[in-house]
C-alpha cells in the first residue's frame, strides 16, 4: 500500500531555514510516532519537504509541484505573507477542479487576516492569532503597575504591522495611562546592527519593549540591547528559538524577557515531557518551538481515522469543531469551525536559570523558560469577521 | 581646380590643449582646401595625434575654433562630427574585433545611408546597404576575407580594414592617423595606391613618418612642432626649409 | 536632541568602521584585481566561524590571528585552483565564480556548524562597558574594534604606498603577459592579494561574529552593502572606502534617528489634503523606515555625478 | 542588381547566413514544439513546468540584448520583470472588477510596457555610462526598487506582494483560463511572438550597432553613432521584453512580489543567460530551460540543493565558459565537414567517465550531509535507489573511488576528444 | 648565447612556426628580416615562453622550453613587445620601475641613465603611460626592459610610428646598448637600419628560416630579397 504523503511548504535553505528545519524536524518525529503505530488507516505516513525559500511566489511553484505529486495535505507555517498566498492558492485550484481537495495546514503563521477576511474554507491554523495572542498579552500587562511606557518594535510587513497595531489598540484601551513612546518598523531580515534603534529606545526612556519579531531580527535586537546596556522588560512571541535564547543569556536578561505562546517545555505534563524528551534526544541542538505542531498532526491524524480516509474532502468537516487536548498541558482545546482557528490555553513564561526539577534549557544555554501566567482557553476568544465559503 | 575647391574645407583657428598644466597644442592655425592631400608631419609627441582628437571630437579643445564647412564644431561629440561628414582612422588599430570584417563594414556604412538606430528593418534587407559595403570591400581588398572576424586578421590587414572603416560612411573629410606605420615596403605600396583611390574627390589630412609616402601623396604639408606649426608648404618647399631639416627630417631625408 | 546627535554619531561611527572592515579586503581585490569577489561575505562568514571555532578552542586571541591566516590559505586556494583559470574568460565569468562560491561556502558552513546561530561570545577581558553615555554603555569590545580598523587603514595603506606589488598588480590589469616578461611572477601575487585580501575579511569576521549574530546566513546580509562602500568610495582608493564606509554608517544611523515623514511636515495644511491622497504610499513612511535604502540611494547618485566616487583616481 | 540578392550574406559570427527555407524551416518547427508538447508531457507538473520555461525564456533572452548583444553587464534586471508582474496585477485587478472588456492573452502588454516605462526612466540614468560603473548603477538601483517596494506597500504589496485571479477578465473565445493547459498557450503564443520579435532585431541596422557597441564603444562613436543613445534603446527594449515575461508570469502564478525584482532572480537570470551561452541567440533559450528544470528537480532531490547550483557556476564558468550554445556552436564546423562520426564516439567516451566523477561526487556530498546536518535522521541514506550507511566506509570509500577515477578517465578521454575534435576540423578545412 | 633549433609555435589551431632554427652570440647584433605574418614577432614571443613553443631552446646552456615567461626573464632574456604594452594606468617613471626585477637594482641601467638618453620621458615622468604619444611610448617600452638589466635583448620594430630623426636615435641607442656587452635579437622593418647595425641577419618565410648571413651577403643575394623581402 502507498504512504500517505504530507507536504511540508517551508523554508529549508536561505535565511529561514533556521526555523524551517525545525518545523521538518519535528514534523518527521510525528509521522515516526505514528508509522511506529501503525500509521493512519493503516497508511504509513511520509514528510515530503519542499522548499520555498520564504518567497510566496516559489511556495506557489513547490504546492503546485506537491499537489502535481499526489499530496493533497500542505503543511506550512513560517510567514504570513506566504501563507496568505498558500491559502489563496489552494482554495483558488479547489475551486478550478473540482474533487481536487488540496488543504492548507497553517501551524505559525498568524496573520489576523488568516482567519478573518481572508479566511479560507481549506485553511486550518493552529497558532493563536495576533490579535489573539496580544489580547492575553496585554491583559497580563495590564497588571503590571511599574509599567509606563512602552516602545513597539516590528518587521516592516502584514504580520509586523498587525502586532503592533493590536498592541497599540489594546494598550490605550486597557491602560490608558500608558504611553506609547515609539512605533518602529524595520525591514525584514536585514538589519545587521540594531545598535541605533537601541540608542533610540534609549533615549525615548521607555521601560518595555513590545515585539513581534523573530529569527534574527529577535536575537540581533536583543543582542545590541545587551551591548548597550538597555534596561527594559520584553514582551515577545518569538523569543523561544532560532538564537533568541543565547542572546537573552548573553545580555543577562535573567527573567526580563517575556514569550507567549501555547506551551513550553518545563510545564511538568508527563505526555508532553516523554516526547519533548524523546525528540530532543534526536535532534539535540533545537527545542521544541512548535508544540502545536503535535496539535496539528494529532487532530489531523485523528480527523482522518474519524473520516475513514485521508482525502481533505472527507476529513476537514471532522476537523471543524474538534476538541483536543492539548499537547502541552493536557488542557482541552478547540478548532473552531466559523473560521478555522484553533483556540487552546496559552502561557507566558520568561527564560531564566533552571530551577530545581526543570528539565529542559534552550540552546544549551543552561536557561530554561518558566511559567510566569497561564491564559484558559475561553478567555482566549476573540470573534471573527470571517465569512467562510463551503463547498 | 575648380574655384570652390580653394575654399578651406576644415579650418583651425588659434586652437590650444593642455592636460594640467602642460599645454600640448600652442595655438594652431590650418586652413585644409577642399579636395587636397594634406599631411602633417613632425617629431614624435608634436600634439599630431591631439590634433586629430580635437578634430575629431575625441577631445575637446581648451581655446579656439574648429571650423568645418563654416560650421564651427569645436566640443560636438564624436559622432556629431562624423555626422557632419568628417571621418578617422587611428594610429593604435581600432576595430571591431569580433565583428567579422563584412560587418564591420557594414555598420561603418548605416549611418550615413540614412539608417541610423532603426530596429523595425532587417539589415540584409537593405540593399543600398549591402552594395556600398561589397564596394568598401573591394576597395580595400578584403572581400575575400568577409567572414573572417576582424580580430584574427594580420596586421597589414586590420590597418586596411582600419581605413575601410574611415571611407565607408561617405565622408568627405579624411584624417588618417600614421596608415602604414609598421607595414613592410611592399604593403606600404598598397595602402598609399589605395589612400590615393580613396581620397580622389574628397579631402584628406593625414599624420605619416614615412617621408616618402608623405612626399609621394601630399599636395601640401604642415609640420608640428611643439604644439605649434612651423611650416605649411608644398612638398618640395618643406624639403628644403632649413628649421624643418633641423627640427624633423635630420639625415634621413636629406 | 542633542543626546541623539551624540550617540548616533558615535554608533555611526562604530558601525561604519565595522564596514570599512569588512570592505578594505574588497577594495584590495576590487582595485588591484579587477575581481568583484561576490564571495567576499562568505570569506567573512568563514572569518566568524573559524574564530568561533578556534576561540573556543584556544582562546580568543590566537583565534584573531589563525582565522585570517586559515581563511587567507583557504582564499589562496581558491585563487589558484579556480579564479586564475576563470581569469581569462573576463570579469562576467569571475564574477559567477564568485558567485557559485558564496552558494558553496554557505552550505559547507552549515554542513559543519548547522543552520542554528552558535554560540560566539565576546571575549572575557574586553566584556565590559569602556564608558556610558546618555545612559547607553559603549562596549570595549566595539572599540576594540574600531581600533583594529583604524590599524588595518594604517597598515594598508602603508603597504599599498611602499610596496612594488601594488604596481605590479595594477600592471597586470592591462599587461598580465608583459609583466610577466618583465620579470614578475604574476600569478603569486594575485594569489598573495586574494590571500591577504579575504583574510581581512576573515579579521572582520572574528571581529563582528560575537558583536552581530554569528550564523550560516550572515554573509547574505552583508555582500551588497560592501560593495556600496567600494565603489561609492571609489575603486581602489583605501582612504575613500573609509570615507565612504564612515558616512554610511553615519547616514543609517541618523536617518534611523529621525521619525520625520511626510505627513509630519506637510500635514494640517492644504496641500497636504491632496498630497496625501497621492502620495498615500509614501505619506507616513518615516525617514527611520528608509534608512536601509539610503546607501543605495546615494550609490546611484555618486556614479551619476561623480562617477569616481569620493575619493577614487579614475572612472569606474 | 544582381549583387544585393547573390551575394553570400554575413552574420555577426561570420558564419553563411541560411537560406531562405531553412531559415523559416526553424520557425515552424518552433511552432509545431510548442503546439505539440503538451501532448508530449501532459502531466500538470510538465505544463506548469513548461509554462515557466515559456515565461524564463522571454526573460533571458531579453538579459542577453543586454549582455551578449550590447556588452552591457546588469546586475538589476529583475526590476523590470518584477514591474511588468505589478503592472499587469494591477490592471488585471482593475479589470476584473470592472469588467472591462479586455481578455486575459492581452495582459502581458500591459507589464510590457511597464517594463519599457522603467527601462525608459532607469535606462536614461544608467546608459549614461558603461562597464563597472553600468554594473553597479544597476546593481544600486536593483536594490533600491526592492528595497522601496517593501515600503510602498500599496503598490507592491509588501512581503506577500500582490494576487489576482487570472479567471475574472472576459473570456477569450470562450476560454477561461483556468486550467494550465490554456495558460500554457497562451504562454508558448507569446514566447513564439517575443523568440521572433528579439531575434529580428539582432538582424536590424540597430542590432548591429548594439554589438559594434559591445565590441568597441569608442570606435562606434567614430562611425556616427551615439554610443549611449544605443545603450539606451537596448536597455528600454530590453525592459519591454522583461516586462511581458513578469506579465506571463503573472498570468501563470497569480501573485508578484517584491521578491521577484530581487538580487535572486536578477543572478538567475544572468546564471540562465551564461549557461546558456551569451555568444549565441539560441543559448539563452537552452539556459532558461535548463536552469529552470534544475531549479524545480533539485530542491526535490536533494536539500542541499544551493550546494549544486554553486558547483554549477563554479563548474560552467571553468570548463565550459561559452556556455551550452557556445560548445554545440563548435560541432558546426565538424557537421559542415560531415565528420561527426569521427568525434562522437570520443564525446561519448569522455561522457561516461564524467558522468562516474559526478556520481562520486554527489555521493561524496550527499554521504557527508547526512552524515552532518541529517545526523538526526540516521545514517541511512538512499542514493540512485541505492541505499547506503553514512557511519559505514563504503560510500565514503566509493564515492572517492569514483570521484577520483572518473575525474581522472575524463580529462584523459577529455584530451582524445578535444584532438579528434581538432583533427576532423582541420581536416574539413582541407576537404 | 642563445640557440633555438627545430621551434615550433601554434596560435590555436594554426601552425605559426614550423622549425625555426637561429642563434645569437655574445654581444652580437642579429636582425630576423621578413614580410608581414611570416611570424617574426611570434618567434621573439615563443622563446620567452608565450605562446608554448616546442622543440628546443637555450640560453647560455640552460634549457628554456616549458618555463614561465618571468622565469625567462630571470635568466637574463628581455624583451620589447611590437604594441609596446604600456602600462596605461601607471606614470612613466612607474613603468620604468617595474622593468626592475624583483626589486634588484644597480644594473647596467638606471632611471637617471634613462633620463639622459630620453629627455623627453623625463618631462612626462609622471603623466600616466596611456597618455603617451606613439614615439614616446616606444622609448618607454625599450628603457623599461633595459631597467630589467637583460644579457640578451630581444626588440620587435622599433622604429614603428618613430619620427626620422628619431629613427636614427634608435640606432644609435642599439648600437650603445651592444657596447655595454648585451646581445641583441632585433626585428626590424627598415632595412636600412638592420642592415647597417647587425652583425648577421637572418630572413624568415612562413615559419621558417630561409636565409642566413650576414648583412653584405643579403644585400649580394638577389634571390632571397627577391622573394622573401620583396624589395
Ligand atoms: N591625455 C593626456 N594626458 C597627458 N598628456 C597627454 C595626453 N595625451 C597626449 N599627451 C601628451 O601630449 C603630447 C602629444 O601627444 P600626441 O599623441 O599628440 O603626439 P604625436 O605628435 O601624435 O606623436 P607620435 O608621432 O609619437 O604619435 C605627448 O607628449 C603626450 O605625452
Ligand atoms: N594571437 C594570435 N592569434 C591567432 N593568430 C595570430 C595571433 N598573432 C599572430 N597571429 C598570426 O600569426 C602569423 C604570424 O604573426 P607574427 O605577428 O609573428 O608576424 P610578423 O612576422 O611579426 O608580422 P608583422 O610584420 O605583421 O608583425 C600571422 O599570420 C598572424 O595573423
Ligand atoms: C514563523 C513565524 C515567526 C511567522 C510569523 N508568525 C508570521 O506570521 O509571519
Ligand atoms: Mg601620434
Ligand atoms: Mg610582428
Amino acid at each position: 500500500q502507498d504512504t500517505l504523503k504530507i507536504g511540508y511548504v517551508d523554508p529549508l535553505s536561505g535565511g529561514g531555514a533556521s526555523i524551517g528545519q525545525i518545523g521538518m524536524n519535528q514534523l518527521n518525529f510525528i509521522a515516526d510516532e505514528i508509522n511506529a503505530k501503525g500509521g493512519v488507516n493503516g497508511r504509513k505516513v511520509e514528510i515530503v519537504g519542499y522548499d520555498n525559500q520564504t518567497n510566496p511566489q516559489i511556495s506557489l511553484v513547490q504546492v503546485q509541484k506537491a499537489i502535481d505529486e499526489g499530496i493533497q495535505v500542505i503543511v506550512q507555517g513560517n510567514g504570513s505573507s506566504v501563507a496568505v498566498a498558500v491559502s489563496d492558492f489552494v482554495t483558488k485550484y479547489n475551486d478550478r477542479n473540482p474533487g481536487a481537495n488540496v488543504v492548507h495546514l497553517n501551524y505559525a503563521a498568524i496573520d489576523p487576516v488568516l482567519t478573518n477576511e481572508k479566511c479560507s474554507y481549506w485553511h486550518f491554523t493552529w497558532d493563536a492569532s495576533a490579535d489573539i495572542k496580544m489580547e492575553a498579552l496585554t491583559n497580563f500587562i495590564k497588571e503590571k503597575e511599574d509599567l509606563k511606557k512602552v516602545y513597539l518594535i516590528a518587521q516592516d510587513y502584514s504580520f509586523g504591522h498587525a502586532v503592533a497595531g493590536a498592541a497599540k489598540r489594546m494598550l490605550t484601551e486597557k491602560r490608558p495611562d500608558v504611553e506609547i513612546v515609539g512605533e518602529e518598523y524595520h525591514p525584514l531580515v536585514k538589519i545587521t546592527d540594531f545598535s541605533p534603534y537601541v540608542a533610540k529606545i534609549q533615549a525615548s526612556g521607555a521601560d518595555t519593549i513590545i515585539t513581534g519579531n523573530w529569527g534574527q531580527d529577535l536575537a540581533l535586537l536583543i543582542k545590541a540591547a545587551g551591548q548597550a546596556g538597555l534596561d527594559v522588560d520584553w514582551y515577545t512571541f518569538y523569543a523561544g528559538g532560532a538564537g533568541a535564547p543565547t542572546a537573552i543569556k548573553q545580555a543577562g536578561l535573567e527573567n526580563r524577557v517575556y514569550q507567549i505562546n501555547e506551551g513550553i517545555n518545563n510545564q511538568g505534563y508527563g505526555p508532553a515531557e516523554e516526547r519533548a524528551g524523546a525528540l530532543m534526544q534526536r535532534f539535540s541542538d533545537a527545542p521544541i518551538y512548535y508544540p502545536r505542531m503535535f496539535n496539528m498532526m494529532d487532530m489531523v491524524f485523528k480527523a482522518m481515522v474519524e473520516a475513514g480516509s485521508e482525502d481533505p474532502g472527507d476529513f476537514v468537516p471532522k476537523l471543524e469543531g474538534m476538541k483536543l487536548d492539548s499537547f502541552a498541558a493536557g488542557d482541552e482545546g478547540f478548532m473552531r469551525a466559523d473560521d478555522h482557528q484553533f483556540f487552546q490555553p496559552l502561557y507566558i513564561s520568561t527564560l531564566g536559570a533552571l530551577e530545581e526539577g526543570q528539565k529542559f534549557d534552550e540552546e544549551h544555554t543552561g536557561w530554561g523558560w518558566k511559567m510566569a501566567a497561564s491564559v484558559p482557553t475561553e478567555s482566549t476568544l476573540l470573534p471573527t469577521k470571517c465569512d467562510m465559503k463551503r463547498p | 581646380m575648380s574655384a570652390t575647391a580653394k575654399t578651406p574645407i576644415l579650418e583651425l583657428a588659434g586652437l590650444r590643449k593642455s592636460f594640467g598644466r602642460m599645454e600640448i597644442i600652442r595655438g594652431v592655425d590650418l586652413a585644409v582646401v577642399q579636395g587636397e592631400r594634406h599631411a602633417i608631419i613632425g617629431p614624435n609627441g608634436a600634439g599630431k595625434s591631439t590634433l586629430f582628437h580635437l578634430v575629431s571630437g575625441h577631445l575637446r579643445p581648451s581655446a579656439g575654433a574648429i571650423r568645418l564647412r563654416g560650421e564651427s564644431i569645436e566640443g560636438l561629440p564624436p559622432q556629431s562630427i562624423n555626422r557632419r561628414g568628417l571621418s578617422r582612422s587611428f594610429q593604435v588599430t581600432n576595430i571591431f574585433p569580433r565583428l567579422s570584417v563584412w560587418e564591420n563594414v557594414r555598420c561603418a556604412t548605416l549611418w550615413s545611408l540614412g539608417h541610423r538606430y532603426s530596429f523595425w528593418r532587417d539589415v540584409e534587407r537593405l540593399d543600398d546597404v549591402t552594395r556600398r559595403t561589397e564596394e568598401i570591400l573591394t576597395e580595400i581588398d578584403l572581400i575575400d576575407r568577409r567572414r573572417t572576424p576582424a580580430g584574427v586578421l594580420t596586421y597589414g590587414e586590420q590597418r586596411a580594414l582600419e581605413i575601410g572603416l574611415t571611407i565607408a560612411g561617405h565622408a568627405d573629410v579624411l584624417l588618417l592617423d600614421e596608415p602604414t606605420a609598421g607595414m613592410s615596403h611592399a604593403e606600404t605600396e598598397r595602402v598609399v595606391a589605395l589612400i590615393r583611390k580613396v581620397s580622389e574627390k574628397r579631402t584628406l589630412l593625414m599624420i605619416e613618418h614615412d617621408m616618402q609616402v608623405v612626399f609621394d601623396l601630399a599636395d601640401r604639408i604642415s609640420v608640428l612642432v611643439y604644439g605649434e606649426i612651423i611650416a605649411c608648404d608644398t612638398p618640395a618647399r618643406i624639403k628644403a626649409n632649413a628649421a624643418v631639416q633641423q627640427a624633423y627630417l635630420g639625415t634621413e631625408a636629406a | 536632541m542633542l543626546e541623539i546627535i551624540f550617540v548616533s554619531t558615535l554608533n555611526g561611527v562604530l558601525y561604519g568602521m565595522l564596514l570599512f572592515l569588512m570592505a578594505s579586503g574588497l577594495t584590495v581585490i576590487f582595485s588591484m584585481m579587477g575581481v568583484l569577489n561576490l564571495a567576499h561575505a562568505s570569506f567573512y562568514m568563514l572569518g566568524a566561524f573559524f574564530g568561533f571555532e578556534i576561540s573556543r578552542r584556544l582562546g580568543f586571541w590566537p583565534a584573531l590571528v589563525l582565522a585570517p591566516v586559515v581563511v587567507g590559505l583557504i582564499g589562496m586556494a581558491v585563487e589558484r585552483y579556480g579564479l586564475r583559470r576563470v581569469h581569462r574568460h573576463g570579469h562576467v565569468a569571475e564574477l559567477l565564480f564568485t558567485f557559485g562560491l558564496t552558494f558553496v561556502i554557505k552550505e559547507v558552513v552549515e554542513m559543519i556548524w548547522g543552520k542554528l546561530p552558535v554560540d560566539y561570545r565576546v571575549p572575557s577581558g574586553l566584556d565590559f562597558a569602556a564608558f556610558t553615555l546618555f545612559s547607553g554603555n559603549y562596549p570595549a569590545f566595539k572599540l576594540f574594534g574600531l581600533l583594529i580598523s583604524v590599524g588595518i587603514f594604517i597598515g594598508l595603506l602603508m603597504a599599498v604606498r611602499h610596496t612594488r606589488v601594488g604596481l605590479i598588480v595594477q600592471a597586470a590589469l592591462s599587461h598580465p603577459g608583459m609583466v610577466g616578461m618583465l620579470g614578475h611572477n604574476v600569478d603569486r601575487i594575485f594569489m598573495l592579494v586574494f590571500g591577504v585580501g579575504v583574510g581581512l575579511a576573515a579579521v572582520a569576521g572574528v571581529i563582528a561574529g560575537p558583536i552581530l549574530v554569528t550564523q550560516s546566513n550572515m554573509a547574505g546580509l552583508l555582500g551588497p552593502i560592501l560593495f556600496v562602500v567600494v565603489v561609492v568610495g571609489g575603486l581602489g582608493s583605501l582612504g575613500g572606502a573609509l570615507a565612504a564606509s564612515l558616512l554610511i554608517g553615519l547616514v543609517q544611523t541618523f536617518a534611523v534617528a529621525f521619525n520625520v515623514s511626510l505627513a509630519d511636515l506637510f500635514g494640517g495644511t492644504a496641500a497636504g489634503a491632496i498630497l496625501s491622497v497621492w502620495l498615500a504610499d509614501i505619506w507616513r513612511v518615516t525617514v527611520a523606515q528608509i534608512a536601509p535604502i539610503l546607501p543605495y540611494l546615494l550609490l546611484v547618485m555618486i556614479l551619476i555625478f561623480r562617477p569616481r566616487g569620493l575619493m577614487g583616481t579614475r572612472d569606474t | 542588381m544582381t549583387d544585393a540578392r547573390t551575394l553570400p550574406r554575413t552574420d555577426a559570427i561570420g558564419g553563411r547566413r541560411p537560406g531562405f527555407l531553412a531559415r523559416h524551416a526553424v520557425w515552424i518547427a518552433l511552432a509545431l514544439a510548442l503546439l505539440l508538447l503538451p501532448y508530449l508531457f501532459s502531466s500538470r507538473l510538465a505544463l506548469s513546468t513548461m509554462s515557466m520555461m515559456g515565461t524564463m525564456i522571454i526573460f533571458a533572452l531579453s538579459y542577453n540584448m543586454l549582455l551578449g548583444q550590447t556588452g552591457l553587464l546588469s546586475f538589476g534586471h529583475a526590476v523590470f520583470f518584477g514591474l511588468g508582474g505589478f503592472f499587469t496585477v494591477h490592471v488585471l485587478n482593475a479589470a476584473g472588477s470592472g469588467d472591462w472588456p479586455i481578455p486575459l492573452p492581452l495582459f502581458p502588454v500591459v507589464g510590457g510596457l511597464g517594463g519599457l516605462a522603467f527601462g525608459i526612466l532607469f535606462g536614461w540614468v544608467a546608459t549614461k555610462r558603461a562597464g563597472t560603473a553600468f554594473a553597479m548603477i544597476t546593481l544600486g538601483i536593483g536594490e533600491l526598487v526592492v528595497s522601496s517596494a517593501l515600503i510602498l506597500r500599496r503598490f507592491f504589496g509588501g512581503e506577500e506582494g500582490i494576487t489576482t485571479d487570472r479567471t475574472d477578465v472576459m473570456s477569450f473565445f470562450g476560454y477561461g483560463f483556468g486550467p494550465q493547459l490554456q495558460v500554457y498557450y497562451l504562454i508558448a503564443a507569446w514566447c513564439f511572438l517575443s523568440i521572433a520579435a528579439m531575434y529580428a532585431i539582432t538582424r536590424t541596422p540597430f542590432g548591429r550597432i548594439a554589438n559594434a557597441v559591445r565590441d568597441n564603444p569608442q570606435r562606434t562613436a567614430f562611425i556616427g553613432y551615439d554610443t549611449s543613445r544605443v545603450r539606451f534603446i537596448a536597455f528600454s527594449l530590453s525592459g519591454l521584453f522583461a516586462g511581458i515575461a513578469g506579465g506571463l508570469s503573472v498570468v501563470n502564478f497569480e501573485i508578484v512580489n517584491a521578491a521577484q525584482m530581487g538580487a535572486v532572480e536578477s543572478g538567475s537570470v544572468i546564471l540562465m543567460t551564461y549557461i546558456g551561452g551569451v555568444g549565441n541567440f539560441a543559448g539563452p533559450i537552452i539556459g532558461a530551460i535548463l536552469v529552470t528544470w534544475l531549479q524545480l528537480i533539485l530542491s526535490d532531490a536533494t536539500q542541499i540543493w544551493p550546494l549544486y547550483v554553486g558547483l554549477l557556476f563554479i563548474g560552467m564558468v571553468m570548463f565550459v565558459p561559452g556556455g551550452i550554445a557556445g560548445l554545440l556552436a563548435m560541432q558546426a564546423p565538424v557537421m559542415a565537414a560531415r565528420k561527426l562520426h569521427r568525434v562522437v564516439p570520443f564525446y561519448l567516451l569522455a561522457l561516461a567517465p564524467g558522468i562516474v566523477a559526478l556520481v562520486g561526487l554527489s555521493v561524496l556530498i550527499e554521504t557527508s550531509h547526512q552524515f552532518s546536518i541529517r545526523a538526526s535522521y540516521g545514517p541511512q541514506l538512499t542514493l540512485y535507489s541505492i541505499p547506503l550507511d553514512a557511519t559505514s566506509p563504503l560510500p565514503w570509500v566509493a564515492g572517492v573511488v569514483l570521484a577520483v577515477a572518473g575525474g581522472i578517465l575524463f580529462m584523459r578521454a577529455e584530451r582524445l576528444a578535444r584532438d579528434a575534435y581538432h583533427a576532423a576540423v582541420a581536416q574539413g578545412g582541407q576537404g | 648565447m642563445l640557440e633555438v633549433r627545430d621551434l615550433h609555435a601554434y596560435y590555436g589551431k594554426s601552425h605559426i612556426l614550423q622549425g625555426v632554427d637561429l642563434d645569437v652570440g655574445e654581444n652580437e647584433i642579429v636582425s630576423i628580416l621578413g614580410r608581414n605574418g611570416v611570424g617574426r614577432s611570434t618567434t621573439l614571443k615563443a622563446i620567452m615562453g608565450d605562446p608554448e613553443p616546442r622543440g628546443e631552446i637555450r640560453f647560455r646552456g640552460t634549457p628554456v622550453v616549458g618555463r614561465k615567461p618571468h622565469e625567462i626573464a630571470h635568466l637574463g632574456i628581455g624583451f620589447v613587445p611590437e604594441e609596446r604594452a604600456i602600462f596605461p594606468t601607471l606614470t612613466v617613471e612607474q613603468n620604468l620601475l617595474l622593468g626592475i626585477k624583483g626589486g634588484r637594482r644597480g644594473g647596467r641601467w638606471s632611471l637617471e641613465e634613462t633620463w639622459k638618453l630620453f629627455p623627453q620621458l623625463k618631462d612626462r615622468a609622471s603623466a600616466p603611460g596611456g597618455a603617451l604619444s606613439g614615439g614616446e611610448q616606444q622609448m618607454l617600452t625599450i628603457c623599461r626592459t633595459l631597467m630589467g638589466d637583460p644579457d640578451l635583448i630581444m626588440i620587435d620594430e622599433p622604429t614603428e610610428g618613430l619620427a626620422p630623426q628619431m629613427v636614427e636615435r634608435i640606432g644609435e641607442l642599439l648600437q650603445e646598448i651592444a657596447r655595454r656587452g648585451i646581445s641583441i635579437l632585433l626585428v626590424e622593418q627598415r632595412l636600412v637600419i638592420a642592415m647597417r647595425i647587425s652583425h648577421r641577419v637572418y630572413v624568415m618565410g612562413h615559419g621558417r628560416i630561409v636565409f642566413e648571413g650576414t648583412p653584405p651577403e643579403l644585400v649580394a643575394n638577389d634571390a632571397v630579397r627577391r622573394e622573401w623581402l620583396e624589395v
